[in-house]
């Protein structure tokens, strides 16, 4: 908010990257970045903007003071990861019953998942499924991976190279969240070992592997599978 | 057996057979026997770190005895699950076997009351993160956005040098005879129909198109060449302009040209 | 900006719609507004706003406020029709387009046909195809009518009265030149060593059209072609 000492403070910023190219004044900028998340339905990296913005410009700084400008306004200025975008604010929800969009129920295997792999991740397959104790079935983790809220990770270094899956910036900013670290409670579970990564002791606990011969996690499908 | 278990059904109160019907309708809805396990420790009613793994085996096998009682076929899963129990139950019960290797039943217990609370823990957060303020529920995206249009822009880049080297090469191609030059020796179609054009008048017989040649092209071969080139095809031109008529007897025999009485439209 | 007075009067708002009612304050009833316009795919009516706002809302007093708070911004509340929008204030509508430059060599062809532009101007087709010794594509000339660096010169009073071209003060601009006669003479070409690659005197020099084919390269191509 205090724009004059700012606008001091560009020339300056600017000066090692381009002697040639001056930025133009920090109010500016965030006009121009106030221009650019409002007229994007999804979030726009730091990256973007500044491929976007004159050269030299700080869109870091200026997000920071178009976020401290909004503060309290019926529209927010939200991190996404490490992109911003801008919604409205939570609590005037209940005027928004005509832009409320109709999302698919979540089977509650489905949900567990996605916590899984939130709360765990980069976690692979086997994993969910130990935490679970069943075997994840295969539309699960599309519904998931259609939704854009789940990505396959990197391999994990174990035997086998297994996938692992991550949560997405479509899933941080689905949630309102601005990045995984701030998923409710990850550092009570953390704390309490719930995260850990702990083996069964010896190899006699039934691990999931002797469950997943294909069949369906959910509970209809595997009785059907047991019927004749 | 069969008849015995059914026996026995029978001799439950309506009251009990209703709840241990409830349980087996249910099972469908449990997500595996980890999860059966996890709704049946809520009847102790304790931390999940102190829950006594025993009563919960004890529990277990219970309701999977009831499951077969009522002939309901339950899945490998959770037999395998049962077999694993009373095998936990028994290394619980007994004392344990110094000879023995692998975990103790208390380490056994211990991991599965850590499965239990691991699992317990992603259902709650799972249901605080479905309860949170949601994008197309609770806060909203853009309506109306402005999609950023690309744009394409080629330019195409050529130095100074890079004209010059062009040029120079197709100097270098005509063996530097600068180009104005060439055109002394050249005598072109326009120049030969201008020529042609004022003495056709006078061509009523046939002549040979050499005699047209104007008297300096004549004799040095390269100029004689243009020119008997160029005085052929403006021949060709006056023929196809309906002004003149052209002839040749047999091959490499003179052509000849005269002018057409009556010009065609 | 004053959320507790805000959420102190939202219970209010929940009260039963009647004349006891009070509309929320108007700050209140701005960011009402704001995020309205702000999720709404289309503009949306004075009615429409004060249909979705509590009872005794003031839409246009909220709308002619945030109006005011956006004047200079990045964005402004605009009319359109007789509903209102939010839109790109105009000045910044250049932030949505992303231009990408892409440069390329001129091809050979183009580049030896603006060479005899240059030099030969004003030049007709039929002079630039003898003096290359090949057909000038229709492709090439448009790429150096559209690159702004060719244009039509005066007809040639000569049969068939055929179009010239001659070069443009852009093309002057792009290479530096004050005008067409300051481009370097065969002389300077020669003493620049640009033309020391001609075959001997008396050999028998390969044809353009042997050379035309489709040899990229500069000077360095052309001597090894004549070196065997």
């Amino acid at each position: 908010m205090s724009d004059p000492d700012i606008q001091t403070e560009s020339p300056a910023e600017a000066a090692p990257r381009d002697s040639l190219f001056e930025a133009p004044p920090m109010a500016e900028q965030e006009r121009m970045v106030e221009a650019i998340l409002f007229a994007s339905a999804e979030p726009v990296s730091l990256r973007e903007l500044a491929d976007r913005m004159p050269h030299g410009s700080d869109p870091a700084e200026a997000v920071a003071l178009l976020r401290a400008r909004y503060e309290g306004r019926g529209v927010a200025v939200m991190r996404v990861g490490d992109a911003w975008a801008i919604r409205t604010a939570p609590d005037l929800a209940y005027l928004m019953q005509k832009e409320t969009v109709e999302t698919r129920k979540l089977s509650r295997a489905a949900i567990e998942t996605l916590a899984i792999v939130a709360y765990h991740q980069p976690v692979t397959r086997a994993e969910i499924e130990e935490i679970r104790g069943v075997s994840v079935s295969r539309g699960t983790v599309d519904q998931l991976l259609e939704l854009e809220w789940i990505r396959f990770g990197r391999r994990k270094m174990t035997p086998g190279r297994p996938v692992t899956f991550v949560v997405t910036d479509q899933f941080l900013d689905h949630f309102g969240l601005e990045n995984a670290r701030d998923l409710p409670g990850l550092q009570d579970l953390r704390a309490a070992g719930l995260l850990d990564n702990r083996p069964p002791p010896g190899s006699l606990a039934p691990g999931p592997a002797t469950l997943d011969e294909g069949d369906e996690d959910e509970a209809p499908g595997q009785t059907e599978l047991f019927e004749d | 057996m069969q008849d015995d278990s059914f026996g026995n059904i029978e001799t439950l109160s309506v009251a009990d057979r209703l709840a241990a019907e409830a349980l087996i309708v249910d099972v469908e809805g449990f997500e595996g026997p980890l999860d059966l396990l996890l709704t049946l420790s809520r009847t102790q009613k304790v931390d999940l770190r102190r829950i006594s793994v025993l009563d919960l085996a004890r529990q277990y096998l219970a309701f999977v005895e009831q499951a077969k009682a009522l002939r309901i076929e339950l899945a490998a899963d959770y037999l395998v699950m049962a077999a694993w129990l009373a095998y936990l139950k028994s290394r619980l019960l007994l004392p344990p076997d110094p000879t023995e290797e692998g975990p103790s039943g208390e380490e056994l217990a211990a991991h599965l009351a850590f499965q239990l609370e691991r699992l317990q823990a992603m259902r709650d957060v799972a249901a605080r993160l479905m309860a949170r303020d949601r994008l197309g529920r609770d806060f909203f995206a853009r309506g109306l956005p402005e999609g950023v249009e690309r744009v394409r822009r080629v330019t195409y880049s050529a130095t100074l040098l890079d004209l010059m080297q062009a040029y120079a090469r197709i100097r270098t191609r005509d063996d530097f005879r600068p180009f104005v030059m060439d055109r002394q020796d050249v005598f072109t179609m326009e120049q030969a129909l201008d020529r042609m054009r004022s003495l056709l008048g006078f061509a009523g017989q046939w002549t040979d198109i050499s005699s047209w040649l104007p008297e300096d092209w004549q004799v040095d071969p390269v100029r004689w060449r243009s020119a008997t080139a160029a005085t052929f095809a403006a021949s060709l031109e006056l023929v196809k302009e309906g002004r003149a008529e052209i002839r040749q007897t047999e091959s490499f025999s003179p052509i000849e040209l005269r002018r057409r009485e009556k010009p065609r439209e």
